[in-house]
């Protein structure tokens, strides 16, 4: 059962390639499937699991196939699913090898966010890097290749160093029955490995996320992307780093994340002002959005690094709604795009409101739900950050309230150069299409209900918050005495 | 004194280092090829005189085996020399510079 | 009922194209069953909970909560969905709906011009509006006061960037959105410090008896609520130091002005810091630093309304300086004093900018005094309109102005400092200056104006002048009403101290303008009226200190570091492994005694190895 | 059979299978396929003798040892020559089919032999075998001076290599008295230590091991492509085996032996990958790939307790991936060069000829970029997975820095392999090669690229040899 929901994608973008690229329309169907799929097992949460052996590594560790569905993972894989499904129905027009990949990707983040066990996590982790590299190699814009050479350096290099952790924990015996599922032993870890192991984690999760200073490849990535593509990666991709924090740092190294948060914390914080202001000066619309991603991500690192219970919660939530805002985001300036034939210079345009009515609305909607205007669905979350983060420093949290004041800035500056202002001449353009209306409306739908009422999100991870609360409460601060007693968490 | 097991692989040693400079000095492929065999030979005397030592056939029958293979050796290597002659039209190795970077 | 119906109207009419008439129609409508069904509520037990409405003192009874679910949870913390009704919601119930239905009905006429997309998009910007200040009166908790509070801001920025290809309109749009935006994180920072030290952001755990137990025993936190709570009232209310975006709004079409700038939006932050009463009461620093910059406002914003031109501008100072006062008057305790000012101002100062906005549709949108004129005959609904609102404004007894200005006055004479009381006397000396030398030089003398004016009004832009005019009036009763409702008494002594200072600055802009002729105005030309006008030079600070220097970092990042420092790091590390790469082929170098060379060495290092070991 | 023990069983049916090759050669002269289906059908005993003969330990009293090591070399070996039989010959090569297919077979016999040595005569016969054999495949295109220039640097600087080797067996016997690896290996005077010394450099050569890895760009550069599909693989399994039998057995005694290792791996990996950035020709791109891959390996042998598992992946992984991208690199050189590209004409394997191929062979296209994926060690291919079970042993045998290493030359690694895997991705002014006629290589890069997923999805019986 768990199986189809990552194999349904995978089969579908091997279906098309087989088929010689006509059957793209598979792709979006079999996303679709499997979305329903999820949703169906929404109430059972917690309580599915798959695990068969799969080898013994070195050592006689145990390596297994091992899914299980957690009420946190679950979120992620109905919204990874969902963006799969919106962002092929986007993509066909760039033909069946673009919706492979794309499903692909797809597949590979739910298996992901569905592994339970470290090594089958890295597979899929990697998997999804090799169709975003040849979405960016294949159908990037101008300047793919020098993109899809920092997307992939900075990529695998957090990926290596990910290697070297997993390869550590696996050395070590720990396993990953998944957060709020089941115990989890990291008793095998030495004291002095704690630290080296959890920074080579972070490295690699860092990276995926991006938090500054590891950020190098995210706007020229998201900027030479099409569209679709730059919607799936900046929404879900993006999370792969956040989730193996949640998932795999935090539980099974409590000790070393609490020597590590304020590295992370003041990474975050950086990240979060630096993407905000660079946000701020952005020419094209599409780094806008990526330094905005940086700046958000980066905030949420923060919150995750705090180990609060109202910061993790309200991290979780933003997370979705990120992945919400941003993909549908990436998708709307990809209609522009296509419309002015090239790249959207912010500075160069004006008035688009008179022409595409339908366009600014929806470019409203997300751009406020994005700099978290109370209502929207970035707004719960950002509430429930700042609460946590205020719980561990007060400081820390005017400087995210300065972040927050930049998003509204920088978001704005996007919203009014494209949509106010004098019309320019010849911009007169075509508003949406009832097609990419329609496209779009789970989206805004989702920003829109998850802003009036959220708790079904917190509802769904509660278990990973409460069992990292037990994890990290239990164990006092001293990581080196840490990690030996945590066992039993 | 009589001549010992160091002697003599010390002399075989000798005749290692000769013929390993003998590679590095000479250009001509069949001087090289023969610096080659002395190498082995000093090989060969060390493990005569070992099994000797010993009392073991081990090194003995070694020999024989170096001494085959060396013949084949050398069979493939005066083939190779020839080669070399006929498709480059040079007999020096340090024009043997097609293949490099 | 009463939130959902506007909110009905704002989604029907973005999300359907709909005729003219029947997007007029659902604006306007949904609005006034929205203030019938709030009477209901208020009067009869109607709605989400009974309350106790007519009886005398019951204002102040406890407030009646109704759970919907919950809203968010995370850990201990847990945001309910629920409504909550008392007294105070009840009054700004009616001010909102009762004020937003006639200027809905105002905007029928007045954005008759506007395409037919651009009329239903006003209406459900209004109708947006109306439905966000509902739900910031009628929350039960604070995130979800936050829900609506943001979702004023939100619309207000809609409808000030209403003409949004006027640059000037996106600029001040953007402006208050910004401001506004620091004020929601001030409330944000607020509730995170409520969470983190009372473990509650509902109105019953924080202002409740177990809430103001913990308050009074930790001062300094209600000290940083208060604050923090401060800082959000400040940038909704157009208060000191976060006032800068109410004089742009003036971009916005008139009735928006007079709705949101007027009569609503701004008295947000009046509701919440009557409010939150109880923090206020166990912080008197907060209470202090609140009331003191509400009075400083106050007497500011008065004294640039002093040498104001444009009109609208004129009027948004005015306003500035009057939610001063009821700034000051909350925070100091005199909430019935605040919260009735707040009503009384919305019927005169909407009623003034109605009468602008009859003026200003006559002499194609001009908004500059000096261009005006000899309006008074011309436009007489408007003159008689704009002579109620200021002498309701200036405070002249018995105008509904009055009874409430004073109340604040009077309850600061007692409650609060003398230094915000000082404030506010001179404020209240300047008002009546500022507003009839608006009266005449506009309406008095002759026209000064270059283009024709065009006397049109159609019986939607008539009535509802007519009937705030009324209220202007006759307002006062409600103010008394209410301040009875809350059980405070009148104080006869401040009263004769208002209506003295109130007739002084009559007195004195009819000494000076009486003929409206703008050679007398000739003093407010210099150097020192243009350094008033510019809010005494606070835009330049702004954006010298930080909208200019945030741009130049932005820049600095995106050029110095995104553009050329990562890149020369990566390009740098790229070409040294090519470099050693290449390099490396130098060893390759196909002389075959070369690699027999390194053979040899490497054998003989590995040796040297194994000796040294 | 069984009284000369199993594990000798493959060597024998190699040599006699590549006697037989030449007497068939009589009756089916110039007759291609039969040949080359009787080369396949030898090689098939082979690796069927080699897993499946009963008495499956040691033969000739120790000489020929018989365990799992032995099984993937020989494997492996027969693997190689099967690829070089399949892959069609470069055009030149003329009539001499059958020499060819008998040198293949005995050089193979070599390799297992060499792999499965317990003794030091059997080692040095082996090696010797399988050099003098592959001497010979080298420059087997005679009337090419670059196959003349690289069999003569082979065959000088491997009889270095051998002399070294047999030296090194001298002193070692000399310091002992015992001819048998694993008592040998015991040696602890400094002369035995040097002897042994001096087996690993003989053997580091074979292996490619930096610094005694000069030979291997410019012989891959010059031979055939089949043979150096081959080699690359055959002659890395055996000389690792051989290697890991010294190293472990020697090692478990002493540490002086861990640096030995830790320099050639750690050299071997960094150079290896630096110099395959410089690289524009595909062969010797792959070369360095092989140096680099050779110094991995090895350093899996720090963990004397977990090296096995992942030694046997990685390098069944590195066998397949290599195979396959070689069998890529032959079917290019083979194609009319496209004179549009500016590198094309100076050399066959000149990088610039891939481009076009995804367009016109996406399937060939997507074998060679399953394998490029699989040497640069992303999931799900074996190549991963070999180094994950590294990573893993290191991690757990308290050499933490070591992994920490590898992965960064990992990271080196990415630039030359996805230089590959886009040139091939690349549009190309004359459309693409044209590829000759032939099911050879799609069969070989097919069937690695099959090989190398199944490494990596399903490991098992790798795992345990």
């Amino acid at each position: 059962m768990l199986t189809l929901l990552w194999a349904l994608p995978v089969a579908a973008a091997l279906a098309i390639a087989v088929s010689a690229r006509r059957g793209a329309w598979l792709g979006p169907l079999a996303s679709t499937a499997a979305l329903v799929l999820a949703l169906a097992l929404w109430s059972r949460a917690g309580s599915l699991s798959v695990a068969t052996p799969w080898f013994h590594g070195a050592y006689g560790s145990l390596i297994s196939y091992s899914l299980g569905l957690s009420g946190l993972s679950l979120l992620l894989v109905v919204l990874t699913l969902l963006l799969t499904a919106l962002c092929g129905v986007a993509g066909l027009r760039y033909g069946g090898a673009f919706v492979a990949w794309l499903t692909l990707l797809g597949g590979a983040a739910t298996g992901m966010f569905l592994a339970r066990d470290l090594v089958l996590f890295y597979v899929f982790w990697e998997l999804m890097l090799i169709p975003a590299y040849f979405l960016l190699v294949g159908f990037g814009g101008a300047g793919r290749r020098a993109a899809a050479w920092k997307f992939l350096l900075y990529n695998i290099g957090g990926s290596v160093a990910l290697l070297v952790g997993v390869a550590a924990l696996v050395a070590f015996g720990v396993t990953m029955p998944g957060v709020g599922v089941g115990p989890i032993s990291a008793a095998g870890v030495p004291a002095a490995a704690v630290v080296p192991v959890a920074v080579a984690l972070a490295i690699g999760f860092a990276v995926k996320t991006p938090i500054w200073p590891l950020h190098g490849w995210v706007a020229d990535t998201y900027a030479e992307l099409p569209a679709p593509a730059a919607a799936l990666v900046g929404a879900v991709q993006s999370k792969a780093g956040l989730y193996g924090m949640l998932a795999i740092l935090i539980p099974m190294l409590p000790g070393g994340m609490t020597r590590l948060a304020p590295w992370l914390i003041a990474a975050g914080i950086v990240s979060a002002l630096y993407g905000a202001l660079c946000a701020l000066g952005a020419r094209d619309a599409r780094r806008v959005l990526a330094y905005s991603s940086v700046s958000h991500l980066g905030l949420i690192t923060v919150a995750f690094a705090t180990l609060e219970p109202a910061a993790l919660t309200g991290g979780i939530v933003q997370m979705v709604a990120h992945a919400l805002f941003t993909a549908g985001l990436f998708l709307l300036v990809g209609m522009l795009e296509d419309r002015l034939a090239g790249p959207v210079d912010v500075r160069a345009l004006g008035g688009f409101a008179r022409w595409a009515p339908g366009f600014a609305g929806g470019l409203i909607l997300l751009g406020m739900a994005a700099l978290g205007l109370p209502g929207l669905a970035g707004f719960p979350g950002e509430l429930l950050m700042m609460v946590g983060i205020y719980r561990y420093s007060a400081w820390l949290a005017v400087l995210a309230g300065i972040a927050l004041v930049l998003a509204a800035a920088y978001m704005l500056r996007l919203i009014q150069l494209v949509l106010h202002g004098e019309p320019q001449s010849g911009a007169a353009t075509r508003d949406l299409g009832g097609g990419e209306k329609w496209l779009l409306a789970p989206l805004a739908l989702l920003v829109v209900l998850i802003g009036i009422w959220p708790h079904p999100i917190p509802q769904q991870s509660s278990g990973a918050v409460a069992a990292i609360e037990q994890l990290t409460g239990a164990q006092p601060a001293a990581a080196a005495a840490g990690s030996n007693q945590g066992g039993n968490g | 004194m009589p001549v010992g097991l160091p002697f003599y692989l010390a002399l075989s040693a000798v005749l290692f280092v000769i013929g390993g400079l003998g590679v590095l000095l000479r250009r001509d492929p069949l001087v090289m090829v023969m610096a080659i065999e002395l190498m082995w030979n000093a090989a060969n005397l060390a493990f005569v005189a070992a099994a000797r030592h010993y009392g073991d056939m081990g090194g003995q029958v070694f020999v024989f085996v170096v001494i085959t293979v060396a013949a084949a050796d050398v069979a493939i290597g005066l083939a190779l020399t020839v080669l070399l002659g006929r498709t480059r039209g040079t007999l020096d190795a340090d024009r043997l510079k097609w293949l490099r970077g | 009922m009463t939130l959902l119906l506007p909110l009905a109207g704002a989604l029907i009419l973005s999300l359907l194209r709909l005729p003219r008439r029947v997007q007029g129609l659902v604006g306007a409508g949904s609005i006034l069953l929205a203030f019938l069904s709030g009477l209901l509520m208020v009067s009869s037990g109607g709605g989400p909970g009974p309350y106790p409405f007519a009886a005398h003192g019951a204002l102040s009874q406890p407030g009646v909560e109704v759970q919907l679910g919950t809203w968010l949870a995370a850990g201990t913390l847990r945001i309910p969905l629920g409504l909550w009704v008392d007294g105070l919601t009840a009054v700004f119930v009616l001010v909102i709906t009762g004020v937003g239905f006639l200027i809905h009905v105002y905007s029928l006429g007045y954005m008759a011009g506007e395409s037919d997309a651009d009329y239903g998009r006003y209406f459900a910007s209004m109708n947006l509006f109306v439905a966000a200040m509902l739900l910031l009166v009628l929350a039960d908790s604070f995130p979800l006061l936050l829900v609506g509070w943001a979702g004023v801001g939100f619309t207000s920025y809609l409808l000030i960037g209403f003409w949004y290809t006027r640059p000037a309109a996106v600029v001040a749009a953007r402006k208050a959105f910004i401001l506004n935006t620091v004020g929601d994180v001030g409330l944000i920072l607020a509730i995170a410090l409520m969470a983190a030290r009372l473990g509650t952001v509902d109105f019953t755990g924080v202002l409740g008896p177990a809430g103001a137990a913990a308050l009074a025993a930790h001062p300094a936190v209600a000290t940083w609520i208060g604050l923090l709570l401060f800082v959000a009232a400040a940038a909704k209310s157009a208060q000191l130091p976060l006032q800068a975006w109410l004089s742009d709004a003036m971009e916005g079409p008139t009735p928006v002005s007079a709705l949101i700038h007027a009569a609503t939006m701004v008295t947000a932050g009046v509701y919440l810091i009557a409010r939150t009463q109880a923090v206020y009461a166990a912080s008197p620093a907060a209470a202090a630093w609140a009331g003191d910059l509400g009075a400083l406002t106050a007497f500011a914003a008065a004294t640039v309304g002093v040498f104001s031109y444009d009109i609208k501008r004129l009027l948004a100072y005015s306003t500035m300086s009057q939610v001063g006062y009821m700034i000051s008057g909350v925070a100091f305790g005199a909430v019935a004093a605040g919260v009735s000012h707040v009503v009384t101002h919305a019927f005169f100062k909407a009623l003034l900018f109605m009468a602008v906005g009859l003026v200003m549709h006559a002499v194609s949108d001009e908004r500059d005094m000096r261009r005006m004129g000899g309006l008074a005959r011309r436009l007489p609904l408007a003159r008689w309109g704009f002579l109620a609102g200021a002498l309701a404004l200036a405070g002249i007894p018995p105008f509904a102005g009055f009874w409430s200005k004073d109340a604040v006055m009077g309850g600061l004479l007692h409650g609060g400092d003398l230094f915000a009381y000082a404030l506010l006397a001179l404020a209240a000396l300047l008002t009546p200056f500022y507003i009839f030398r608006a009266y005449y030089l506009t309406f008095g003398g002759k026209y000064r104006g270059e283009g024709e004016v065009h006397p049109h009004a159609s019986r939607s832009l008539q009535w509802p002048t007519v009937v705030l005019a009324v209220l202007a009036v006759v307002g006062g009763i409600f103010a008394v009403l209410l301040q009875s409702g809350w059980g405070t008494a009148l104080d006869p002594g401040s009263m004769a101290i208002s209506t003295v200072l109130a007739l002084i600055g009559w007195g004195a802009a009819w000494s000076i303008y009486r003929g409206g002729d703008i050679r007398a105005d000739a003093w407010t030309a210099g150097a020192l009226g243009a350094a008033v006008r510019s809010e005494y030079g606070w835009e330049g600070l702004w954006q010298g200190a930080l909208v200019r220097p945030a741009h130049g970092v932005a820049a600095w990042l995106l050029g110095a570091w995104e553009g050329r420092a990562w890149p020369a790091a990566q390009s740098a590390t790229a070409a040294g492994a090519a470099a050693l790469g290449h390099g490396l082929s130098l060893w390759q170098s196909g002389l075959v005694r070369r690699y027999a060379l390194s053979m040899f060495c490497g054998a003989a290092l590995l040796l040297l190895w194994a000796l040294v070991r | 059979m069984s009284a000369l023990g199993g594990a000798a069983a493959p060597i024998v049916v190699l040599g006699a299978g590549g006697v037989l090759i030449l007497l068939l050669d009589l009756l089916w002269e110039g007759r291609q396929t039969l040949q080359r289906a009787a080369a396949l059908i030898v090689l098939a005993l082979a690796a069927v003798s080699a897993v499946a003969v009963p008495g499956f330990r040691s033969g000739f009293h120790g000489a020929v040892l018989g365990d799992a090591l032995t099984t993937v070399a020989d494997l492996l070996a027969v693997a190689a020559a099967a690829a070089a039989v399949v892959l069609p010959p470069p055009a030149r090569w003329g009539k001499r089919w059958s020499a060819y297919l008998a040198l293949l077979l005995w050089s193979a016999a070599g390799m297992a032999l060499a792999g499965g040595a317990g003794n030091l005569i059997v080692l040095f016969l082996g090696v010797e075998v399988l050099s003098l054999a592959l001497y010979a495949l080298v420059a087997f295109a005679v009337e090419d001076g670059r196959a003349a220039e690289a069999g003569f640097k082979y065959f000088l600087l491997g009889g270095l290599g051998s002399g070294l080797l047999l030296y090194g067996s001298a002193l070692v016997y000399a310091s002992g008295g015992t001819l048998s690896l694993h008592a040998a290996t015991a040696a602890s005077g400094p002369l035995g230590v040097m002897g042994l010394l001096l087996i690993v450099a003989g053997l580091a050569f074979k292996l490619a091991l930096v610094p005694f890895q000069l030979w291997t760009p410019d012989v891959y550069e010059g031979a055939g492509t089949p043979v150096t599909a081959f080699m690359s693989v055959g002659t890395k399994a055996a000389a690792f085996a051989a290697l890991a039998r010294v190293a472990t057995s020697a090692f478990g005694r002493g540490g002086a032996w861990t640096g030995t290792v830790l320099v050639l791996g750690v050299l071997s990996m960094f150079a290896g990958y630096l110099l395959a950035i410089a690289q524009p020709g595909i062969k010797r791109l792959l070369a360095f790939s092989g140096v680099a891959n050779a110094g991995t390996l090895v350093l899996a042998l720090l963990a004397p307790a977990a090296w096995r598992p992942a030694a046997f992946v990685y390098l069944v992984a590195y066998a397949a991936a290599s195979l396959g991208a070689f069998a890529v690199v032959s079917a290019v050189e083979g194609a009319v060069p496209d004179p549009a590209m500016p590198g094309s004409r100076l050399r066959p394997d000149h990088m610039d000829n891939l481009r076009g191929l995804a367009r016109r062979y996406p399937w060939l296209a997507a074998a060679f970029i399953v394998s490029l994926l699989s040497l640069a060690s992303v999931p799900p291919t074996g190549g991963f997975l070999g180094k994950f079970l590294v990573l893993q042993a290191l991690a757990g045998a308290d050499h933490p820095f070591v992994a920490v290493l590898i992965v960064a030359a990992t990271l080196v690694a990415l630039y030359p392999y996805f230089k590959l895997a886009l040139a091939c991705l690349q549009p190309a002014p004359g459309g693409g090669p044209v590829l000759r006629a032939s099911a050879g290589w799609a069969i070989v890069a097919g069937v690695a690229a099959v090989v190398t997923i199944a490494v990596g999805i399903l490991p098992g019986p790798v795992l345990h040899g």
